[in-house]
C-alpha cells in the first residue's frame, strides 16, 4: 500500500516543486526544477517496478482506502482508494518507466527553452494523474485521472502558447475529448442506476448477482443496461484511444513537443482507452453485440490509419497514424476477448512507439527543426545511432521475429484467426495482416525518406546536421532495449498467466493454428518491407508519375480521408452558425435585450425620469403629499366598516 | 341646533382655504406663514366645537397650547424667513429650485 | 339668553368712553397749542406717511416682531392659571413659575446676543 | 419632590442641560469644553435612563415608561453621542456656531424622547414640535450658505404641512373618541367610526412625513443636501429613529387588530413606492448627501414593509433595521464630514459630489474602507451587520405570504446593490482625478478611534450570538410591550 502510494504521489510532488519554480518564474531555479522532477519519476519508477514484481510474483493484490471523498451514507461511500491487481501494477511500471525516459530526454530536447520548469511540472502532473488512473478503485477516481490526463495533454499541446496552430490542437484534443468525457459519465451514471456503486470491486461482485437490467427510453423503448453502460464506455474509449470517428485530434496533437508525443500520445495517455476496455472487460463480456463494435471500430482504425499514414508528409504524423493504427489492433483484440493480447501489446508498443518519437524528435532537433521528410534525406551518415535506433523501432514495429512487435502483434493476428475460425467474421483477420502490410511499408517509406537518398534541406540546415547529445541518446537505448527484449522476454509470462486474477472472465481458447497462418504475418511485413524499399530506392520516378496521375485522390486521402473537412462542414460549420445566431439574435437580440440590459436601461431611463418629479419647488411638494394623503383618506373612507 | 359636524365644516373650508393659499402664495414666504397660521386656527375651531359638545376640557387645553406652540413655530419661522431673505434678497420660494433633480 | 351677566361689561365699557372724551375734552379745552413744522408733518415709524402700503419694511421689525410674538403669546398659557391659581395650589405655582424662568433664559439668551439692539 | 420628577429625570437633565450650554456659550465663558460638558449630559441622561423608574405609565397616564422607549432612548442618546465624540474636532471646520448646535441637538433630543414616551396627543404634539423647531434651526444653522436657507424654508413650510395634518387628525381623533389618551384612543378605535379612520390615517401621515416615505418624501433629498453636514447626520439619524419609533407606536396601537379598517393595502402601496424611488432615483445622482437622502427613503420604505401584517416579529425586524441603518448612516455621513476641506460653505456642496470620490482608495485608504464597509452594510451584504435586519424582514414577509413586497423588495434591493457598488468602485477602481485629490483633511489620530469601532461594529456580523443575544434580549421584548402590553399589562 505504501509504496502503491509512493508510486503515486512521488511525481506530483515533483510536479509541484517545479511549477512552483516556474510560477514564480525563477530562472535560476530551473536546474533545481530539473533534477527534482527527474529524481521524483525515477524513484518512482523504481518503486512502481518493484511493486509490479511484488503484484505480479506474489500474486497479491493491493487495495487500499486513502482518503473519505464522498460519504454519502454508510452503505454509499466514494473514497480515494489504490487498486493495484496485474493489470494496475503493469501499467504503472510502463508508464512510470517510459516517463522517466521522456523526463530524461527533454532534458536534452527542450534544453534552453525559457519556460523548461513549467513544461516538466506539466509532465510530471501527466504522470501523476495517469498513475491516478490506472490505480483507481472506482469509476469516479478513475474518471478525474482520466480527466486530468486530458489537461495535461490540452496543457502540452498548447505549450507552445504563442504559436496559433498549437493553441487550435490544443483545444481540438480537449473538446474532441469532452464528446468521450460525456460517453464516461453516462458510462457512470448508468452504474450508479444499476449497480448503485461505482466501486469496481464491488460492481464486479454485484454483476455475478444481476440477471438483466434494462433502462426504459419511453413507453415502448427499452435498452439493455450492460449494452448501455458498454456503449457509453466504449465512446469515451474511442475519444481517448483515438479511435476512427474521434482520431482527428491526434495527429494534431503532434503540435506539442516531440517528448510529449511520445509520452502522451504514443505510450501511455492514448492506451487509457484500451485499459479501460480491459479493466471493465467483466461488463463487456454481457454485451457481446458492443464487442462486435469494437472489433469493427478497430479494424477501421487499423486500416484507415495506415492507409493515411503512407501519404503523410510530416515525420510525426507518420508515427501519430501508426499509433491510431496500432490501438486499432489492440482494440480488435480486446473485441475478441483477447485482453492480454490487447495489454501484451500495449506494453511492447509502449516502448517501441516512444522510441520512434524520441528518434523522431531527434531527427527533427538534427534538421532545425524541420518536420518535412520530402526536405530530408541521407541522414543516416550525420546521425548514425539514431539510424540504428530507428530501425530497431520500426522493426518492432513491423513485426519482426525477436523483436517486441512480433509477439504481441503475432498473437493478436492469431487471436483474430481464431475469431474466424469460432464463427466470426474473417475480415478482422485480413485487416489486420493488410495493416501489418501497410504497417511495414510506410515505416521503411519513412527510413527511405529521411535516411537515405539525397537530402534536400538547404545548405545552412544540413551544415547544422548533428547527432543528439548523450542525454537524449541514452533514454532511447534503453527504450531499445525494452523494444528488443519486451517481447521475448515477457511473451511467457502473458501467455501463460491468468492475469488479472478474477478481474475479468477470461476465456482462453486453445485453437489449433496452421503453420501458414503462424509465418503469415512474417512474410506480409517483409513484403512490405521489400516493396517500400524497392520503390522508394529504386522506382521513385514512377511513383512520382502515379501521385501525379492521382493527385486529388492522394490529396484526399494525405488529408486524412477528409474526416476533418467533413467534421468541418456537417457538424462545426451548422453549429458556428447555430452558436452565432443564438449569440447575436436570441442572447443579444433577445435576452440581453429586454432582459437584463434592458432592465438596466429601463431603470436607468426611469431613474432619468424620476429625478425630474423632484423639482425643487415647494409647491409641487406640497401638491404631491396632499394629493396622496387625499388618496389615502379616499380609501379610508371607501373601505372602513 | 348646530352641532360639531357644522363647525367642522367650517373647519374644513378654513383649512382649504388656508391649503390653497400655500399653493397659490408662494411668492411671498409671509403669506405662506400666514396661510399656516390659519390652517392652525381652523383646527382650534374643531378642537373647541367638539370640547364643548362633549363637555370635556381636553380641547380647549389642547387649543391653547396649539396657539403658544404656533407662535413658537411662526417665531421659528419668522427667522428662518429672514434668513431667508439675507441670502437671496427675496420673499418668494416660487423659484427657490436651487435643490432639485 | 341671558344678558344680565354682561352688565359689568356694559358698565367697565361706558366708563371707559366716558374718562376718555373727558380727558380728550379737556385737553382740547385747556390745552396750549403751537404749530411748527416737525410738529404737523405726518410721522409713521419713520416712512412717509402718505404712500403705497406695500413698500419693503427694514428687515429688523421682523425681529422686533419675531419677539413680540413669542412673549407676547406664551402669556397665553399664563391666562388659565392665572383664573385658578387660588385652586391649583403650590405645585401649579412651581409649574408656572419654572416655565417663567425658561422663557427668562430665553430672554437673557436674546440680550446677549444682542436681538434687541436696533443697530 | 424627587419621587415627581423621577419619570421625566432624564428629559430634565437634557433640558436644563442644554439651557446652562446655552448660557455658558452666550456669556463665553468655557466655550471650547461645550461639547464635552453635552457629551457628559447625555452620558448621565443614560445613566438616568438605566436607573430610572420602573416600566409604567405615568402622571395619570401620560407618559409611558417601557422597554420600547427605553431602547428608543438610549438608542437616540447613543447615537448622539457618537456624533458628538466622532466631530467635537471636525466642527470647526464649519461656519456655524458649535456650541448651539451642540445645545439645539439637545432639544432635539428632548423633544424626541417626549414624542418617545407619549400617551397622550397634545404631549406627542408638543414633542412633535420641540423636535421640529429644532430641527428646523439645525438645517439653518450655517447662516452664510444659500443652500442651507433655501433648505431650511423648504423643510419649515413642508414640515409645518405635517404638524398642521397631525393636529387635523387629532382633532377628529378627539371628536370621534372624546379623548386625547392614545391608550382609551386604541381601546375605542375598534368600534370604527369614520371620523377615527380619518384622524388615524392623518396623524400617522404627519410621522410617515417624518420618515420620509413615499408621498411624503420630496423634502428629503433636498435638506439632506441643504444643510450643514452634521445638522444631516443628526436629521438623518435621530429625527428618523424617533418618526419610526412614533409610527410603530400609532400603527400597532391604532391598526392592530382592526377589523373596521384594512390599511394593508395602504401601507403596501407606500413601501413599494418609497422602495422604487430610493432605489431609482439615486442612479442619476451627482451628489453625496442627496444620494444618501434618496437612498434613505428606500429604507424606509423596506422597513416598512415589516409592519403591514402587524406582528411581533416584523416590528422587532423593523427597530432592529432602524437601529443598525441609522448607525451605518451616521458612520457614513463622519466619514464624509472628516473628508471636507475647510472652506466656504457653498463650497461644501461641491465637496460633497460623488466625483470627488474618484479614486479615494489612494488618497485616503483609510476613509475609503470606512465607507466602502458602511455602503456594503447599506446595500445587504452578509458579513456586515447591516445584512441581518434585511434578512429578518425579508424572512417575516415572506412567512407573512407577502409575495408582492417581497418581489419588488427582492429587485430595489438589487438596484440599490447597483449604485452602492458603483461608489465603491468610483473609489477603488478608478483612478484620482485633479478633484478628489483636492478632498483633504488633517488626519487625526482621534478619527481613527471613530473609526475602529465603527468597523468592529460592522462586523459584529461575523459573530451572530451576539446580535442575536442582544436581538432577543433587548429588541423582541421591546416590540412585545407594543403590541402584547399596550393595554393589558400597563394600563390595568
Amino acid at each position: 500500500m505504501i509504496m502503491a502510494a509512493a508510486v503515486l504521489w512521488i511525481p506530483l510532488i515533483g510536479s509541484c516543486v517545479a511549477g512552483l519554480i516556474s510560477f514564480f518564474n525563477q530562472r535560476t531555479m530551473d536546474d533545481v526544477a530539473k533534477l527534482v522532477t527527474c529524481m521524483c519519476m525515477g524513484v518512482s519508477a523504481l518503486v512502481a517496478l518493484d511493486l509490479a514484481y511484488d503484484v505480479i510474483i506474489a500474486k497479491k493484490i493491493v487495495h487500499g482506502e486513502m482518503l473519505s471523498w464522498i460519504p454519502l451514507d454508510d452503505h454509499h461511500k466514494i473514497t480515494w482508494g489504490l487498486y493495484v491487481d496485474s493489470l494496475s501494477a503493469i501499467m504503472a511500471a510502463v508508464v512510470t518507466c517510459v516517463s522517466f525516459m521522456v523526463h530524461i530526454y527533454s532534458l536534452g530536447y527542450m534544453k534552453g527553452d525559457k519556460s523548461i520548469a513549467r513544461f516538466m511540472s506539466y509532465l510530471s502532473l501527466f504522470t501523476f494523474f495517469m498513475l491516478f488512473l490506472v490505480m483507481s478503485d472506482d469509476l469516479l477516481q478513475l474518471f478525474l485521472g482520466w480527466e486530468g490526463v486530458g489537461l495535461s495533454s490540452y496543457l502540452l499541446i498548447g505549450f507552445w502558447f504563442h504559436k496559433d496552430s498549437a493553441n487550435a490542437a490544443s483545444m481540438k484534443a480537449f473538446i474532441t475529448n469532452r464528446i468521450g468525457d460525456m460517453g464516461m459519465v453516462l458510462g457512470i451514471v448508468g452504474c450508479i442506476a444499476v449497480f448503485d456503486s461505482v466501486s469496481i470491486p464491488e460492481i464486479l461482485l454485484k454483476l455475478t448477482t444481476f440477471d438483466e437490467a434494462f433502462f426504459r427510453l419511453t413507453d415502448h423503448l427499452t435498452i439493455n443496461a450492460y449494452t448501455f453502460i458498454c456503449i457509453s464506455f466504449l465512446i469515451g474509449a474511442m475519444a481517448k484511444s483515438a479511435q476512427f470517428g474521434l482520431h482527428v485530434w491526434l495527429p494534431d496533437a503532434m503540435e506539442g513537443p516531440t517528448p510529449v508525443s511520445a509520452l502522451i500520445h504514443a505510450a501511455t495517455m492514448v492506451t487509457a482507452g484500451v485499459f479501460l476496455l480491459i479493466r471493465l472487460s467483466f461488463l463487456f463480456e454481457y454485451a457481446p453485440s458492443v464487442k462486435t463494435a469494437i472489433v469493427v471500430i478497430g479494424a477501421i482504425t487499423a486500416l484507415f490509419a495506415a492507409v493515411v499514414g503512407l501519404f503523410q508528409k510530416d515525420i510525426k504524423r507518420v508515427i501519430a497514424y501508426s499509433t491510431c493504427s496500432q490501438l486499432g489492433y489492440m482494440f480488435m483484440a480486446c473485441g475478441v476477448s483477447m485482453y492480454s493480447a490487447a495489454l501484451f501489446h500495449l506494453v511492447t508498443h509502449a516502448f517501441f512507439k516512444a522510441l520512434l518519437f524520441l528518434s523522431a524528435g531527434s531527427v527533427i532537433h538534427a534538421m532545425s527543426g524541420e518536420q518535412n521528410m520530402r526536405k530530408m534525406g541521407g541522414l543516416y551518415k550525420h546521425i548514425p545511432v539514431t539510424y540504428a535506433l530507428v530501425w530497431i523501432g520500426s522493426l518492432a514495429l513491423a513485426g519482426i521475429p525477436l523483436f517486441a512487435g512480433y509477439y504481441s502483434k503475432d498473437w493478436i493476428l492469431e487471436s483474430l484467426y481464431g475469431y474466424a475460425m469460432d464463427g466470426g467474421s474473417i475480415i478482422p483477420y485480413i485487416i489486420g495482416l493488410s495493416s501489418a502490410f501497410l504497417t511495414a511499408f510506410y515505416s521503411w517509406r519513412l527510413i527511405s525518406l529521411v535516411f537515405h537518398g539525397d537530402c534536400k534541406a538547404d545548405e545552412r540546415v544540413q551544415s547544422h546536421i548533428h547527432e543528439a547529445p548523450m542525454i537524449m541518446l541514452i533514454p532511447k537505448v534503453i527504450l531499445a532495449v525494452g523494444a528488443v527484449f519486451s517481447g521475448i522476454a515477457l511473451v511467457g509470462f502473458f501467455t501463460s498467466s491468468q492475469l488479472i486474477s478474477g478481474a475479468y472472465v477470461f476465456t482462453e481458447i486453445e485453437h489449433h493454428i496452421p503453420g501458414l497462418i503462424q509465418v503469415l504475418p512474417i512474410m506480409v511485413a517483409l513484403s512490405g518491407i521489400a516493396l517500400a524499399v524497392s520503390v522508394y530506392h529504386t522506382q521513385r520516378n514512377k511513383l512520382a508519375i502515379w501521385l501525379v496521375r492521382f493527385k486529388r485522390a492522394s490529396a484526399i486521402i494525405q488529408s486524412g480521408f477528409a474526416v476533418d473537412e467533413f467534421y468541418r462542414k456537417a457538424f462545426i460549420k451548422p453549429l458556428q452558425w447555430l452558436g452565432s445566431f443564438l449569440y447575436h439574435h436570441i442572447e443579444k437580440g433577445l435576452i440581453d435585450r429586454y432582459g437584463p440590459n434592458g432592465f438596466a436601461l429601463f431603470i436607468s431611463r426611469l431613474s432619468g425620469a424620476l429625478r425630474y418629479l423632484q423639482t425643487g419647488n415647494v409647491r409641487d411638494y406640497a401638491i404631491v403629499m396632499i394629493a396622496g394623503l387625499m388618496g389615502m383618506l379616499g380609501y379610508v373612507v371607501v373601505v372602513i366598516k | 341646533m348646530i352641532d360639531p359636524f357644522h363647525i367642522n365644516i367650517l373647519s374644513i373650508l378654513v383649512f382649504v382655504i388656508a391649503a390653497m393659499g400655500i399653493l397659490i402664495s408662494m411668492n411671498n414666504l409671509i403669506k405662506v406663514f400666514l396661510c399656516i397660521e390659519l390652517m392652525f386656527l381652523a383646527v382650534s375651531i374643531n378642537f373647541i366645537a367638539y370640547a364643548y359638545a362633549a363637555h370635556n376640557i381636553d380641547g380647549h387645553v389642547f387649543t391653547v397650547f396649539l396657539l403658544t406652540v404656533a407662535a413658537a413655530e411662526s417665531a421659528v419661522g419668522l427667522g428662518i424667513l429672514v434668513f431667508y431673505f439675507r441670502r437671496r434678497s427675496v420673499i418668494s420660494v416660487a423659484d427657490a429650485t436651487v435643490l432639485k433633480g | 339668553m341671558n344678558l344680565e351677566e354682561y352688565l359689568p361689561i356694559l358698565v367697565f365699557v361706558g366708563a371707559g368712553v366716558f374718562i376718555a372724551t373727558v380727558f380728550v375734552a379737556l385737553a382740547f379745552i385747556r390745552g396750549h397749542r403751537t404749530v411748527y413744522d416737525d410738529k404737523i408733518a405726518p410721522y409713521e415709524c419713520g416712512f412717509d406717511a402718505f404712500n403705497t402700503g406695500r413698500i419693503r419694511f427694514d428687515i429688523r421689525y421682523y425681529l422686533v416682531a419675531i419677539l413680540f410674538v413669542l412673549f407676547d403669546l406664551e402669556v397665553a398659557l399664563l391666562f388659565p392659571w392665572a383664573v385658578t391659581f387660588l385652586e391649583l395650589g403650590w405645585s401649579a405655582f412651581a409649574g408656572v413659575f419654572s416655565f417663567l424662568f425658561i422663557l427668562l433664559i430665553g430672554f437673557i439668551y436674546e440680550w446677549k446676543k444682542g436681538a434687541l439692539e436696533w443697530d | 419632590m424627587i419621587e415627581l420628577i423621577k419619570p421625566i429625570l432624564p428629559e430634565m437633565i437634557l433640558f436644563f442641560g442644554a439651557c446652562l450650554v446655552l448660557l455658558l456659550d452666550v456669556f463665553q465663558k468655557f466655550v471650547d469644553h461645550l461639547m464635552n460638558l453635552s457629551s457628559v449630559l447625555l452620558v448621565l441622561c443614560i445613566v438616568a435612563i438605566v436607573l430610572g423608574v420602573p416600566d409604567g405609565v405615568y402622571y395619570h397616564n401620560l407618559c409611558v415608561i417601557s422597554m420600547f422607549t427605553g431602547l428608543f432612548k438610549i438608542a437616540l442618546l447613543t447615537l448622539a453621542l457618537f456624533q458628538f465624540l466622532a466631530t467635537s474636532f471636525l466642527m470647526d471646520k464649519y461656519a456655524l456656531n458649535k456650541n448651539e448646535h451642540s445645545v439645539m441637538v439637545l432639544f432635539l433630543i428632548v423633544g424626541a424622547c417626549v414624542m418617545v414616551s407619549a400617551n397622550h396627543l397634545m404631549l406627542l404634539y408638543v414633542g412633535m414640535e420641540i423636535q421640529a423647531l429644532a430641527a428646523y434651526t439645525l438645517v439653518v444653522m450655517q447662516r452664510k450658505s444659500e443652500y442651507s436657507a433655501e433648505a431650511g424654508v423648504k423643510y419649515f413650510i413642508l414640515g409645518s404641512l405635517a404638524s398642521v395634518l397631525y393636529l387635523l387628525g387629532a382633532s377628529y381623533l378627539y371628536g370621534a373618541y372624546n379623548t386625547l389618551y392614545l391608550h382609551e384612543i386604541i381601546t375605542a378605535i375598534k368600534a370604527g367610526s369614520t371620523l377615527g379612520g380619518l384622524g388615524s390615517i392623518l396623524v400617522v401621515s404627519a410621522f410617515l412625513f417624518k420618515v420620509g416615505l413615499f408621498p411624503f418624501h420630496q423634502w428629503v433629498p433636498d435638506v439632506y443636501q441643504g444643510a450643514p453636514t452634521p445638522s444631516t447626520s443628526i436629521i438623518s439619524t435621530l429625527s428618523k429613529v424617533t418618526a419610526v419609533a412614533v409610527v410603530l407606536k400609532l400603527i400597532c396601537g391604532l391598526f392592530y387588530d382592526n377589523k373596521s379598517l384594512d390599511t394593508r393595502w395602504i401601507f403596501s402601496a407606500i413601501a413599494i413606492l418609497s422602495m422604487i424611488v430610493g432605489a431609482v432615483v439615486p442612479i442619476v445622482q451627482t451628489h453625496m448627501k442627496r444620494f444618501l437622502g434618496y437612498s434613505s427613503i428606500g429604507h424606509a420604505g423596506f422597513m416598512l414593509m415589516g409592519i403591514v401584517n402587524i406582528h411581533v416579529v416584523g416590528v422587532s425586524s423593523i427597530i432592529a433595521y432602524v437601529l443598525i441603518y441609522s448607525l451605518t448612516l451616521m458612520m457614513t455621513l463622519i466619514c464624509l464630514m472628516s473628508l471636507k476641506d475647510k472652506r466656504e460653505p457653498d463650497e461644501e456642496r461641491n465637496d460633497l459630489e460623488l466625483s470627488k470620490l474618484g479614486g479615494l482608495s489612494q488618497v485616503r485608504p483609510k476613509h475609503a474602507f470606512m465607507l466602502a464597509v458602511c455602503f456594503l452594510s447599506m446595500a445587504g451584504m452578509p458579513p456586515l451587520i447591516g445584512f441581518f435586519p434585511k434578512l429578518l424582514i425579508l424572512q417575516y414577509i415572506i412567512n407573512q405570504g407577502q409575495m408582492l413586497l417581497t418581489v419588488f423588495a427582492i429587485i430595489t434591493t438589487v438596484i440599490s446593490l447597483f449604485y452602492y457598488l458603483k461608489i465603491i468602485k468610483l473609489m477603488y477602481i478608478d483612478m484620482p482625478t485633479k478633484q478628489s485629490i483636492g478632498i483633504s483633511v488633517n488626519v487625526n489620530m482621534r478619527l481613527l478611534w471613530v473609526f475602529i469601532p465603527a468597523v468592529i461594529i460592522q462586523l459584529l456580523g461575523c459573530y451572530i450570538p451576539i446580535l442575536q443575544t442582544i436581538y432577543v434580549q433587548y429588541v423582541t421584548p421591546a416590540a412585545e410591550t407594543l403590541i402584547i402590553g399596550t393595554n393589558e399589562k400597563i394600563y390595568s
